[in-house]
């Protein structure tokens, strides 16, 4: 068993040993880098041709299937076309940060890798606040797609900015308020700390994830949801609404630029899907103790999958929702749930002394009732405030 | 080899400094925002730098200092840019040497 | 050595993006320029082992506070570059005086204290558990204080900046 | 008991929860708001009986006391305390809340906003609750502003009435200023002890004052404390603001300005017994008992079937502050007890009689209301008697016949127990005239005539309130002072002969109260079928003259016609007075200023215009000079500043050397 599982550790120990002393960390860092950087741009490629197909499937038609063996090749060929295109810089853009936006979306995003434990001891910094910096690199990418949308010089292309910036800062807020009960929980911001903490298994051998309690349930629903609309992806992609402002704050660019923002987007996504299996979903931990043969990495990558999946599934269901309900959804209905869950975990904490045969269920009921009962409210209070006509008070 | 402690004081004097003389020279009310920005930043420098070279770092004085002004900060750049937006309402112009209504 | 190297690449960016700040024509530009000089303060605190510090820095200041200014500076249309318009005020050399003043004041007594050219004791770590007890015991008083700062000072930020309703509604019974 | 004693928290909590759930709800959940309310003060009231039958098995006292905020090296300590007094008052507390809370469903079954009102009656109940329980004069003082506030509200409730909105606000300003003075004496009392709690293994302020030891307590501090029991207990002066609290929905008056609220301030005296000195005890008497004659006697002339209530309860917590005064926490807290019970009961058929009469008020348009609604006025009566005191078989006999008892034993002055009979013997006469112009003789007005009676949900907990009006007396009989004795931790025993001591005032009170009741009842029995418009048969032609003359009401209403000229003579007399002798006065008053003025004007215009005038120029020009400074413009502030620190820099560095 610890031989598979620990396969790309000792791979790794075993290249930096090949060097000097005192070079040895510097290697074992470039090396992980290195990793991360194959195994996830390789991973965007693979999601693209997934999502084409699935998409397709489900919309009832084939989806790419011309390069390769079922078109398998489709990013390959998808890539070069992107490489090879002539890239456009508008006359009156502002040049310097035409250029600088793409990069500046990109760097951070790929910090963010750094500190999720894809394995057991694969953690490529392992930082005491691991969440904080998470989410202080996210931060930096508002300011990146500012950066495109402005210096495009284009009035669509800034519109998709201004509503970029108002969808991240307004679900940044229920993203972290959502994380804020496992940190409490776990008594620590570091997300190694984390996943042990819910590397435990109760009497049935099932695992103590986060997601196996009402609170993190809840907190794993609204933690998807933010990302979704943190990621710009469907049913919140209207910074990129084609119908309405051509492609948002991608509208001046085109190919290698381009592509650095598709994959900063994608992956974006995967750092932060990356962060939902280990805050909620137990990190590289097996759901039952009799499964734990299996490596640790093959969960979280399964984990991964199953979740990416999910989101492609929401992208072919829900259709797009119009700016005030989105800012609505956020600010009246996602951010109270976050903060009656966080009271929920508090609950939840407490009555864990309690000793008696139906205490487990009592807890269950209680908490579940504390979190489903604002969940009916603000819904039915969110649904008489879409229906009202919408003021156009945002729009100058 | 580590760094003494007087470059960073001499680091955040110069950030002040550069801080101080664009919320002087500078006419956009925004501009002279971020130099209090920047002045406020090389406090925060000094805080953090005091705490690392405290002989007993284990007490959080400096560092506390510094996360309670990071968090004042931003609360001052709420309200200041919150008034610009208003002042520019009103006035419709953003330039500081204009702001004098409260003139004697 | 490395670790100075590392210093004077922060301080370059940091001092950079100040002076850019404080001297670009392009309000935009200006902004940006502090966003970098934050992220830049945000490196030395990294370096001085203030890791909770540093996050927290680049989260508020990169993450919202230059979000704010750039948002402030569109909303107040300051990129709209007039033809000949002046963008330092009047008194600028006074200014430039003045911060030089300060400088030197600085620097001469950061120099001319002995004490201060002193190196760390000892390597220094500021775990984040220690942070949390200590704001949740000794500094219970100003987290309390800056959490109601902080909601006084979203409401007030809200209740400048929102535009006066054109006609008041009636009141909501 | 020490295991209740760590769930007390329940009881103030559990209404607590359920007002902040029902304010998140929204207007349309009446049930669900309801419900809530009623389930968690039934939760209170099972709490609050544990807690009381722990005590009867085990008595003393029991705390739970924790640090609540540390400043520097001090800490404040808050906590709460089970011990006879406060259990007894729980108990009172939660019942009739309970029952209030049953019958303002019915009450209240149409108001737009009964969410709301069920919020606020949770909170005020948690708040109540929280003062009862209270082992810290903190606490206790956070709880006591905590049910001004829902006072505040809950007379404000309708507060589209200006009338209502007024009230409140008064209500609110005038404990205030008693507020002012109990926060001073508690400032003052941790100044001297260095605690606020009131048991503490022997370190709180209750216990070495119990010890007689460190403790001194001082009449200063226990005087600010009384001025706090003042104000919410709306003893003279500060009366003003009971009256007008009527404006609230009936069963507020009830649960607030009757039964619970405003006996806070007699609790308060009550459980800070130990620091009252002897002289301020005689403060504490001597208020008690003008305020119990003084509101008697207001109450005679009133017309509005709540605002007599209202003086009879600032007259009966006068009783009780004097009770208190002269014979012991347990006379007080006893009429406290039976009090609450029987001025609830009558709330709460005073607005079963407004429901029935749609929403009327005034006694003079009732009438005959007997056959229409049975059981209202069943257990108005019971209530009306328990007040007056008809002897044996109802409480109020009981707990005033104890305080007339010890004020007759209070050696200061003799003055306060003819204060007390002749109290008494006005609230028989007022309670009699209202339930004779209300329930007997014909209807005076349409509405009277087809009143009807109010739903079981209120009548319901009227007759559970009746039952207990009646039977709480039982437990204080000096034959069986159970009551006493259990409240000062003391064994008792059944003895009648104890009972032929108290014979002799309990007659006299008996006499004075039968009297009374027959005087009204053939004063108002006789004139009573006739119509609304008809004038008070006590009330001459104008009602300031009915008030100035209140004290003799006892006289026959034959002397009423020759009151009525004197006064006109008087009044013509004070006429010709005004216009010729003071007129003079005035005007050659008028014409000495005038010439003053003449010759101030002319001083004015030549010396001080002058000399102002120099002084204003020079203030101006100096003004401009300085204003050279502050140009409006950030810029060159902030360079002062840079320059100053500089300097200041400079200064210290290199300028000592």
């Amino acid at each position: 068993m610890n031989g598979l599982d620990q396969v790309f550790v000792r791979l790794c120990h075993w290249f930096a040993g090949l060097f000097p002393a005192s070079v040895q960390p510097l290697i074992a860092c470039i090396v992980a880098i290195t990793a991360i950087m194959v195994v996830f741009a390789s991973c965007f490629a693979l999601t693209t041709i997934v999502e084409r197909k699935v998409l397709g499937r489900m919309q009832n038609r084939f989806g790419p299937n011309r390069v390769g063996p079922w078109g398998l090749l489709q990013p390959l060929a998808d890539g070069l076309k992107m490489l090879t295109k002539e890239d456009i810089v508008p006359y009156s853009a502002d040049k310097t940060v035409h250029f600088l936006a793409p990069l500046a979306l990109t760097v951070p995003i790929w910090l963010a890798f750094a500190v999720l434990p894809f394995g057991r001891n694969m953690t490529a910094v392992n930082f005491n606040s691991g969440v904080l910096f998470f989410f202080a690199v996210g931060s930096a990418s508002e300011l990146a797609v500012f950066m495109a949308g402005w210096s495009s010089q284009n009035k669509y292309s800034l519109i998709g900015a201004m509503r970029a910036i108002a969808q991240m800062i307004s679900y940044e807020v229920p993203l972290v308020l959502s994380t804020v009960p496992v940190l409490m929980l776990a008594g620590s911001l570091s997300l190694n700390d984390i996943v042990a903490a819910q590397g435990t298994y109760t009497i049935g051998g099932l695992a103590r994830w986060n997601v196996f309690t009402p609170w993190g349930l809840a907190g794993l629903l609204l933690f998807l949801i933010a990302a979704t609309a943190e990621s710009n992806r469907s049913p919140f992609d209207l910074p990129e609404g084609e119908s309405e402002i051509i492609a948002g704050f991608l509208t001046e660019y085109s190919g290698f630029k381009y592509a650095l923002f598709f994959l900063g987007e994608y992956l974006g996504l995967f750092a932060i899907t990356g962060l939902a299996v280990t805050l909620f979903l137990g990190g590289w931990h097996a759901p039952f103790q009799w499964l734990e043969w299996v490596p640790s990495w093959l969960w979280f990558a399964a984990k991964f999958g199953a979740l990416i999946f999910l989101f492609i599934w929401v992208r072919a269901t829900l259709p797009r929702l119009r700016l005030d309900q989105l800012l609505n959804f956020s600010w009246r209905f996602m951010v109270p749930l976050c903060l009656i869950n966080l009271l929920v975990a508090v609950a939840w904490y407490w009555s864990g002394a309690w000793k008696s045969v139906v205490a487990m269920p009592v807890r269950w009921l209680l908490c579940a009732a504390l979190i489903a009962l604002p969940y009916h409210w603000l819904g039915r209070a969110l649904r008489s405030a879409s229906q009202s006509p919408r003021k156009y008070i945002y729009a100058e | 080899m580590t760094t003494p402690l007087a470059n960073y004081l001499i680091l955040a004097a110069l950030l002040f400094a550069v801080g101080l003389a664009g919320a002087l020279m500078r006419r956009n009310a925004v501009l002279v925002l971020i130099g209090l920005e920047l002045m406020f930043n090389a406090a925060n420098l000094n805080f953090i730098a005091f705490w690392r070279f405290n002989p007993h770092p284990e007490r959080l004085t400096g560092l506390m200092f510094a996360l309670f002004s990071i968090a004042i900060g931003a609360a001052e750049a709420a309200i200041g840019l919150a008034l610009i937006i208003a002042i520019y309402r009103h006035r419709r112009t953003a330039q500081v040497d204009q702001f004098n209504s409260l003139k004697g | 050595m490395l670790n100075e190297i590392a210093f004077l690449l922060c301080a370059s960016i940091i001092l950079a993006g100040a002076v850019g700040a404080m001297m670009l024509r392009n309000l935009v530009h200006c902004a940006l320029c502090a966003a970098g000089a934050f992220a830049g303060l945000a490196a030395i605190y990294l370096q001085l082992n203030a890791e909770f510090a540093g996050f927290a820095q680049l989260l508020v200041y990169v993450g919202a506070v230059a979000i704010l200014i750039v948002f402030t500076i569109l909303l107040t249309r300051s990129t709209e570059l007039q033809p000949g318009a002046v963008h330092h005020s009047s008194s600028w050399w006074m200014g430039l005086l003045v911060g030089g003043l300060v400088l030197a004041c600085l620097v001469g007594s950061i120099m001319s204290s002995p004490s201060l050219v002193r190196l760390p004791s000892q390597p220094a770590s500021a775990p984040v558990k220690g942070i949390g007890e200590q704001l949740m015991s000794q500094y219970i008083m100003p987290l309390e204080t800056i959490g109601l700062l902080l909601t006084s000072a979203l409401l007030g930020a809200v209740v400048i900046a929102v535009r006066e309703p054109e006609k008041s509604d009636p009141p909501a019974r | 008991m020490e295991s209740i004693i760590k769930y007390l928290w329940l009881m103030p909590t559990a209404p607590l929860l359920a007002a902040g759930i029902t304010a998140l709800l929204p207007r349309r959940q009446r049930v669900l708001s309801a419900g809530l309310a009623i389930g968690a003060i039934s939760i209170s009231f099972v709490v609050a009986c544990i807690a009381f039958s722990a005590t009867l098995h085990a008595g003393g006292r029991a705390t739970s006391n924790f640090r609540w905020l540390d400043f520097g090296s001090t800490s404040v300590q808050l906590g709460w305390v089970l011990d006879p007094l406060g259990a007894i008052m729980s108990v009172m507390v939660a019942l009739v809340s309970l029952l209030i809370f049953i019958y303002s469903v019915g009450y209240m079954a149409k108001d737009d906003n009964f969410t709301r009102f069920f919020c606020f009656l949770a909170f005020f109940a948690a708040a109540m609750l929280g003062l009862v329980i209270a082992n810290s004069l903190l606490l206790f003082f956070i709880c006591w502003e905590l049910v001004g506030l829902a006072s505040y509200l809950l007379i404000g409730f309708w507060f589209q009435k200006p009338s209502a909105a007024a009230a409140a606000k008064k209500a609110f300003i005038v404990t205030r200023i008693g507020d002012l003075g109990f926060l001073a004496g508690m400032l003052l009392l941790y100044a001297k002890t260095g605690t606020l709690l009131f048991y503490d293994n022997g370190h709180g302020c209750l216990d070495r004052g119990a010890a007689g030891g460190v403790m001194v307590a001082t009449t200063f501090i226990s005087l600010l404390i009384f001025c706090g029991a003042v104000g919410k207990s709306g003893q003279i002066p500060l009366h003003v603001w009971l009256p007008d609290a009527m404006e609230g929905p009936t069963p507020v008056s009830a649960l607030i300005h009757a039964a619970t609220m405003v006996a806070a301030g007699v609790f308060l005296i009550a459980r800070v017994y130990p620091l009252m000195s002897p002289e301020s005890l005689k403060v504490v008497t001597w208020i008690g008992a003008l305020t119990a004659v003084f509101a008697a006697s207001i109450a005679v002339a009133q017309d509005d079937i709540k605002r007599i209530l209202a003086y009879s309860t600032v007259s009966q917590l006068g009783y009780m502050m004097m009770g208190l005064g002269a014979g012991g926490v347990a006379v007080g807290m006893f009429h406290l007890t039976t009090h609450a019970f029987f001025k609830a009961l009558l709330f709460m058929g005073a607005g079963s009689v407004i429901h029935g009469c749609h929403e009327e008020q005034d006694i003079r348009k009732m009438g005959g209301l007997r056959r229409r609604m049975p059981v209202t006025f069943a257990t108005y009566a019971v209530g009306m008697m328990a007040l007056c005191g008809v002897p044996l078989f109802f409480s109020g006999f009981w707990s005033k016949d104890a305080i007339l008892g010890a004020t007759h034993h209070w050696r200061t002055s003799p003055a306060p127990f003819y204060l007390g009979l002749a109290g008494a013997f006005l609230t028989a006469f007022y309670m009699t005239r209202q339930v004779v112009r209300v329930f007997f003789g014909k209807p005076a007005t349409k509405e009277a005539e087809h009143a009807h009676e109010s739903p079981s949900v209120m009548t319901v907990p009227l007759v559970i309130l009746a039952v207990l009006a009646v039977m709480a007396g039982f437990f204080g009989t000096p034959a069986w002072p159970w009551f006493q004795s259990y409240l000062e931790g003391t064994p008792y025993e059944f003895d009648l002969s104890k009972l032929s001591e108290a014979v002799p005032i309990m007659l006299l009170s008996t006499g004075l109260v039968v009297a009374a009741i027959f005087l009204s009842g053939w004063i108002y029995g006789k004139t009573s079928a006739q119509a609304a418009r008809e004038k008070d048969p006590l009330e001459t032609a104008q009602p300031a003259i009915f008030a100035l003359l209140r004290h003799k009401f006892f006289v026959d209403e034959f002397y009423d016609a020759t009151v009525v000229n004197l006064t006109i003579v008087f009044a013509l007399f004070s006429d010709w007075l005004d216009r010729e002798i003071w007129d003079g006065l005035v005007r050659a008053v008028s014409r000495l200023t005038l010439a003053l003025a003449r010759l101030n004007r002319s001083v004015d215009e030549s010396v001080i215009n002058g000399s102002f005038d120099a002084g204003t120029e020079t203030v101006r020009d100096s003004g401009k000079w300085m204003s050279l400074l502050q140009n409006g413009q950030t810029q060159r502030y902030l360079r002062v500043i840079g320059l100053s620190f500089c300097a200041l820099l400079i200064l210290l560095l290199w300028g000592s050397r």
